[in-house]
């Protein structure tokens, strides 16, 4: 296979697939809740790679606006998530995960 | 010599010599800070070595290049080493979109005066100034010194909170251009014969404040407030980091100078008709704006951060979001006669904001009883 | 040209809201109020330069402006625009709007200068103006709606603007609440419309109406009956009229402004715009025609014993509004819109004046305890006879020949029938009467206030008389751009200036040949049986008719006067001998408690019946239900309800796992 | 888009995706997600989204980044976390076996993603992905999902706000 031979894109596939992989393991190993959190953000990154791998190769816009809506939750997510954490540090003085267990504060 | 080829020597011959006129410009830059504000203050500034003191910056650069590069201990070493790169890079890489002349041709081929006209080339500016931020963010947090890491946060805050407005002055701009791209700004001003400051004057104003919030220059220099914080984020710092942190802020200085150039005072073309000559006026144009935020850190006292905030968010952002509308509005009901419509309106407003300003200024200095002098602090 | 600047019309009023609801609690009175005046006069110069463009058009050419300012709507096969339109309805509508609206502005700063919302006051004022105006200009449906809403908001906002008093809210509250009826039938008549013509604009649904006259008739009786429930709530009619007494709780300016000269008038016009809708469904004609004539004769008996002055003048607007219905109803909608124009202009002028009169004898409302203010109010008791004259329809006054031309016309206009004439005629003596009534017992007689308020009275400022001597040259004068054929022919006028105003609406009002044509042919294919061709009356009898009603009104003045200045006693004498008759009228026929009782109370009898039936025994009980089983369901599945986020985390990502595997098979 | 970029930038990409994963310190952790980042706003410009991959690095790097990073500062809490910590060792390994599965049914799937009509980059318009295309499909075919994307930003800010406030505590 040549060095320049164009990307197929089952190869866009498998780059995504790992990475989101990489992110859902990581959420399930880590207990830092903004950790994560930024393991979601890589998800939905991966998400958004494929999304746009798929625009360019069936030739649609319509893949890069998801993205674009995809950015917009991501940003609002982030925003109240990181709140929530905030707001639980502030009455628990820890942000581990598994001492968050309690169904009230 | 291929096309290709041509065209890949041509941009690196440009962006190395961007590099190069951008470094050489620091050590004029603050030779010229000194003065200027020297002279704002009725006093000499440097003066003694070489003429003017102008080799003053070359001897305080050889002094920062030799001294002892201080790590203070439990900071956090990858950071520490990465903010101060971190300070320089965007400003530097930023200046690639910004063009400073018309195409001249160069072996029977066209080049334009500019590293890269991407037709994204705004939208980049402001990718590349909100990666700014972590420059300082870093320094501050790696530096495990409560002030740096007090620096640090209120940087971060004020930059994002300060893009917004920038972010929609600048979209007021790209409106009228339809365009993304530098140049085109450029081309509609010389080809409407506004310069959009007219038009845009609240977008204009928006963006002097808030870029002055963005380079964290005074009156917004609460990153750094040596009164409250030592020296903000950059305390712990010392040798040629410390002086990567300077390099970064003059750039910076000189890109957001360029860009109020290009956005708003018709780029590198002559005003009032006087003869066109390449890039002479495009650096005339910097300067002045570069000495006018000179003025501003002679005239103005530091604000309060809170003060900072508010007026950012409850101020610049409805104003800015009230312009951006009327633009819209004109722009799609009267594309060809945006301009003038624009620039009546925003004069008009100016005058009548200002004449507001004036009256209300008076009336309160009338009833609020007069304050005792504050006695002088020293220095 | 005229046609681009069209949208400075409502812009003006628009930047006056957003001038005094944004900086107005920082600038001085003075300027606000400024500010608001001068808003609306610059859309009154922009109209009445559009008037004089449609004027000087030649008749053969199209007198109609449009201009599309930007899409507002499009989505699959809806498209709107915001567009306006200046055609000869929509000029004089604008004109009246503005400029009526002007000289209230002004009086206003007068009679508002001591309010401490000043701002907001005007602010709501131009809010109206230019929601009115968006009502008026509109060249779609939807568009007009806005209007129609915005309005119904301002008049919401204006009445309750002493929010401090109970009745004052209250009153708000119910004008908003009825108007919502009224509002549901116009969205659903608009609907329809959409439905059957697939547009919403006004050029396209009328033009395919007239391309086939007759063709659906049904339907269009439906969309037109819809559509004047719509009217009915905002013109005051029955049975939606009983927020507009209630109204009076707002500033009197309010009351001018929105309740006699604009606002209520918005039913009228929509009818005339649609008239071309309403000619080819004559059934629902004929109920607007019932409704107009019993609302007029309804409200005017009401008029007759009420004591408050601003109510007496609420329901002579009902009354009024009756009588334009019943002109649209017979189809003589060109004399509706004249009766319009020429009202707006007497009514106004009467409710300053009687906001003069409250000003200066000290909020006194009631007329029973007035008397002899002309001696103290000499430009006021002046103003105000004229009104009372116009409204009387005295010759040469306007009210004359708007009025006449009304009561003519609902005997030998296309629905004409003698029954609309009577009533006609019996509502005209009865107005004049309780005119009268008003007139004399407020400024004439012995002064029956308290001591110590008769020093105290005195003539309003320069800002309200003046608008008062204005609008009473208009109340004088303005019937006269539509002599009727019978009296012109007769002094011998020449001929383009008999009838002017109704030649120059026909551009965009269905002519009244063209409409008795439409009518029959119509009523051919009518599924109801009950319209006849329109009757044959003598064109000779019309100014003998006139002479009649004309004479009945002067004898119910010369009436009015002796019950109530040479004889005081005569109309308590007479109440008294028929108590029933008169509480009933004094208590306005108890529509109100009828209505409660109706509607109201078994309403809230109906909630008490969901809330304790149907929410707590059986929905709520339901929820118990499905709570007690999970109840039971959680205490064997709180197992895996560990708390622990990662655990869900791997619960999920295996689930999605398993759908992966599933779905790719 | 040729393979060597590709596979030069998968491999940047995979590596700072793992070192966020496997990293002591969050601050570290979120430097290393930004590069990640930078790397796909680079595979954006190589598939011709250039508006997205400008819009990539403005908003995650810029602004969501800078978020956490604040969040990390303001906090500011040191060593309670030991990287891939001790405790329930069992759910390491559930995440284990359920990683290496995921990963197992991505590379049999992937392939058969070729099938979908697209295995090689259609041709598209010289201004694909640029900024007046993307508000075009944003605006003409995607007008409602917009509205509801900012009501949705307006709900998290005031949700943020919010919580955030001191007094919730």
């Amino acid at each position: 296979m040549a060095w320049n031979a164009p990307v197929p894109f089952a190869s866009w596939v498998m780059l995504s697939g790992v990475l989101f992989s990489i992110g859902a393991v990581g959420f399930l190993i880590r207990k830092d809740p903004i950790i994560m959190f930024m393991c979601i953000e890589l998800m939905l990154n991966a998400g958004n790679l494929l999304f746009i791998a798929a625009a360019r190769y069936l030739g649609i816009m319509a893949g890069q606006v998801f993205v674009f809506f995809v950015m917009a939750v991501a940003a609002a997510e982030v925003a109240v998530g990181l709140a929530i954490i905030v707001a639980i540090f502030r009455t628990k003085s820890t942000i581990d995960v598994d001492e968050m267990s309690g169904m009230r504060g | 010599m291929s096309d290709t080829l041509f065209t890949w020597i041509a941009s690196l011959v440009k962006a190395v010599l961007v590099f190069a006129v951008l470094m050489s410009l620091v050590p004029l830059l603050i030779w010229l800070e000194r003065k200027v504000v020297a002279w704002m203050q009725q006093r000499i500034g440097p003066n003694r070595c070489g003429p003017f003191g102008l080799l003053q910056p070359m001897a305080d650069a050889v002094k920062l290049i030799i001294k002892e590069n201080i790590i203070p201990a439990g900071v956090d070493r990858v950071t520490y080493y990465l903010a101060p790169i971190l300070s320089i890079v965007p400003a530097l890489a930023a200046f690639a979109v910004v063009p400073f002349g018309e195409p001249v041709t160069i072996f029977g081929r066209t080049v334009a005066l500019q590293v890269a006209d991407v037709n994204i080339g705004i939208l980049y500016i402001l990718a590349l100034s909100s990666l700014a931020v972590y420059g300082v963010t870093l320094a501050g947090w790696s530096s495990n010194n409560k002030y740096s890491l007090l620096g640090a946060l209120r940087s971060s805050a004020q930059m994002i909170s300060y893009e917004i407005p920038i972010g929609l002055a600048v979209v007021s701009v790209v409106l009228m251009a339809g365009s993304l791209s530098l140049k085109a700004v450029v081309d509609l001003q010389r080809d409407s014969g506004y310069w959009l400051v007219f038009p845009q004057l609240i977008s204009f104003i928006i963006f002097l404040i808030a870029s002055n919030a963005e380079l964290n220059r005074p009156p917004f220099d609460m990153a750094e407030a040596e009164s409250e914080l030592v020296a903000g984020f950059h305390t712990e710092y010392s040798g040629f980091r410390f002086a990567m942190f300077f390099m970064g802020e003059y750039v910076n200085l000189v890109t957001v100078s360029a860009l109020a150039t290009v956005m708003f005072l018709g780029g590198w073309h002559a005003p009032f008709g006087l003869p066109e000559i390449p890039i002479v006026w495009f650096l005339v144009k910097i300067f002045a704006f570069i000495i006018f935020y000179m003025w501003i850190r002679a005239t103005l006292p530091r604000i309060r951060y809170d003060l900072l905030m508010a007026f950012g968010w409850k101020v610049l952002i409805p104003v800015g979001f009230l312009n951006l509308a009327m633009t819209a509005v004109v722009v799609t009901l009267a594309a060809d006669r945006a301009m003038p419509l624009l620039t009546a309106v925003n004069v008009t407003l100016a005058v009548v904001v200002g004449a507001i300003i004036k009256i209300a200024g008076r009336r309160v200095e009338r009833r609020a009883p007069r304050l005792a002098p504050v006695p002088e602090a020293g220095g | 040209m005229i046609g681009d600047f069209l949208w400075l019309i409502p812009a003006f009023p628009l930047a006056g809201v957003l001038v005094n609801g944004l900086l107005g609690h920082r600038l001085p009175r003075m300027l606000s109020g400024t500010v608001a005046c001068l808003a609306v006069l610059g859309s009154a110069v922009v109209s009445v330069m559009g008037l004089l463009h449609l004027l000087q058009t030649p008749a053969g050419q199209a007198r109609e402006i449009h201009q599309t300012l930007f899409p507002w709507i499009s989505t699959g096969s809806f498209q709107t625009s915001v567009s306006l339109m200046l055609d000869p309805l929509s000029a004089v509508m604008a004109c009246v709007v503005t400029g009526v609206g002007f000289l209230i502005h002004v009086y206003s700063t007068g009679y508002m200068a001591h309010d401490p919302r000043y701002h907001r006051y005007f602010t709501y004022l131009n809010l109206f103006t230019f929601a009115m105006l968006l009502l008026v200009l509109a060249d779609n449906f939807l568009l007009m709606f806005v209007g129609w809403e915005g309005v119904g908001l301002c008049s919401y906002l204006l009445i309750g603007f002493w929010f401090q008093k109970p009745s004052a809210a209250a009153a708000g509250k119910k004008a908003f609440l009825v108007n919502r009826v009224g509002d549901f039938g116009f969205l659903l008549g608009m609907l329809f419309i959409f439905a059957v013509f697939g547009s919403l604009d006004y050029r396209v649904v009328f033009d395919k109406v007239a391309a086939e006259p007759g063709a659906i008739t049904a339907t269009l009786t439906a969309i037109c009956l819809l559509l004047f429930v719509g009217a009915t709530g905002k013109s005051a009619q029955i049975p939606l009229y009983v927020w507009l007494p209630d109204a009076m709780e707002g500033p009197t300016p309010v009351s001018a402004l929105i309740h006699a000269a604009t606002m209520v008038t918005a039913g009228v016009y929509m009818v005339a715009r649609c008239s071309i809708l309403f000619v080819n469904a004559p059934a629902a004609l004929l109920v607007i025609a019932i409704i107009g004539a019993a609302t007029a004769l309804f409200a005017a008996t009401i008029g007759l014993v009420q004591n408050d002055i601003k109510r007496v003048l609420a329901y002579s607007t009902v009354s009024q509004l009756g009588y334009m219905f019943m002109a649209c109803g017979v189809g003589a909608f060109a004399a509706a819109i004249f009766h319009l124009m020429t009202h707006a202009f007497f009514k106004a002028l009467l409710f300053l004046g009687a906001g003069s009169v409250i000003h200066g004898i000290h909020e006194e409302q009631d007329i029973r305890r007035m008397g002899g203010l002309m001696k103290w109010m000499p430009i006021t008791g002046f103003t105000f006879w004229i009104g009372t004259l116009a409204i009387a329809g005295i010759p040469p006054l306007s009210g004359f020949f708007s009025k006449d031309e009304i009561i003519w016309y609902s005997l030998a206009g296309p629905m004409g029938h003698w029954a609309f004439w009577a009533v006609g005629v019996v509502t005209a003596v009865l107005t004049a009467f309780y005119m009268a009534r008003l007139t004399f017992k407020t400024f004439h007689g012995q002064p029956r206030m308290p001591e110590e308020i008769r020093s105290k009275i005195h003539e309003s400022p320069l800002s309200m008389t003046t608008v008062l001597t204005a609008l009473a040259v208009g109340a004088v004068f303005a019937g006269l751009v539509n002599i009727p054929e019978a009296i012109g022919h007769r002094l011998h006028l020449p001929e383009n200036s008999i009838a002017a105003f109704t030649h120059f609406l026909e551009p965009s009002i269905v002519e009244k040949k063209e409409a008795a044509l439409l009518i029959a042919n119509a009523a051919g294919n009518a599924p109801v049986g009950f319209v006849r061709p329109a009757p044959h009356v003598d064109h000779a009898l019309e100014l003998p008719l006139m002479g009649l009603t004309f004479v009945l009104a002067l004898l119910s003045i010369a009436l009015g006067a002796s019950w109530y200045v040479r004889r005081p006693g005569t109309a308590t004498a007479l109440a008294a001998r028929a108590p029933a008759l008169y509480s009933l009228l004094l208590n306005k026929y108890y529509v109100d408690e009828i209505y409660s009782a109706i509607i109201v109370r078994p309403g809230m009898a109906f909630s008490r019946f969901l809330w304790r039936g149907v929410d707590v025994l059986i929905i709520d009980g339901l929820v118990n239900a499905v709570a007690w089983f999970f109840g039971i369901a959680s205490r064997l599945f709180r197992v895996v309800q560990s708390g622990y986020v990662r655990g869900y985390a791997a619960g999920m990502l295996a689930g999605a796992l398993i759908v992966i595997w599933v779905l790719s098979r | 888009m040729t393979l060597l970029p590709f596979i030069a930038l998968s491999v940047v990409a995979i590596a700072f995706a793992l070192l966020l994963v496997l990293n002591r310190n969050a601050v570290h952790g979120a430097l290393c997600l930004v590069v990640n980042f930078a790397a796909v706003a680079v595979f954006f410009l190589m598939l011709g989204a250039e508006f997205i991959a400008v819009v990539q690095v403005a908003v995650y790097a810029g602004a969501i980044m800078v978020l956490f990073l604040f969040v990390l500062m303001l906090l500011n809490i040191q060593g309670q976390e030991g990287g891939l910590e001790q405790k329930p060792r069992s759910q390491i390994l559930i995440a284990a076996v359920l990683g290496i599965l995921l990963l197992a049914e991505i590379g049999v799937l992937a392939p058969l993603a070729a099938g979908l009509g697209g295995a090689q980059a259609a041709a598209v318009p010289a201004d694909f992905g640029s900024p007046r295309l993307v508000g075009l499909t944003l605006f003409r075919d995607h007008l409602l999902a917009f509205e509801i994307a900012a009501f949705i930003l307006l709900a998290a800010m005031m949700g943020a706000v919010v919580l955030a406030k001191r007094r919730l505590a």
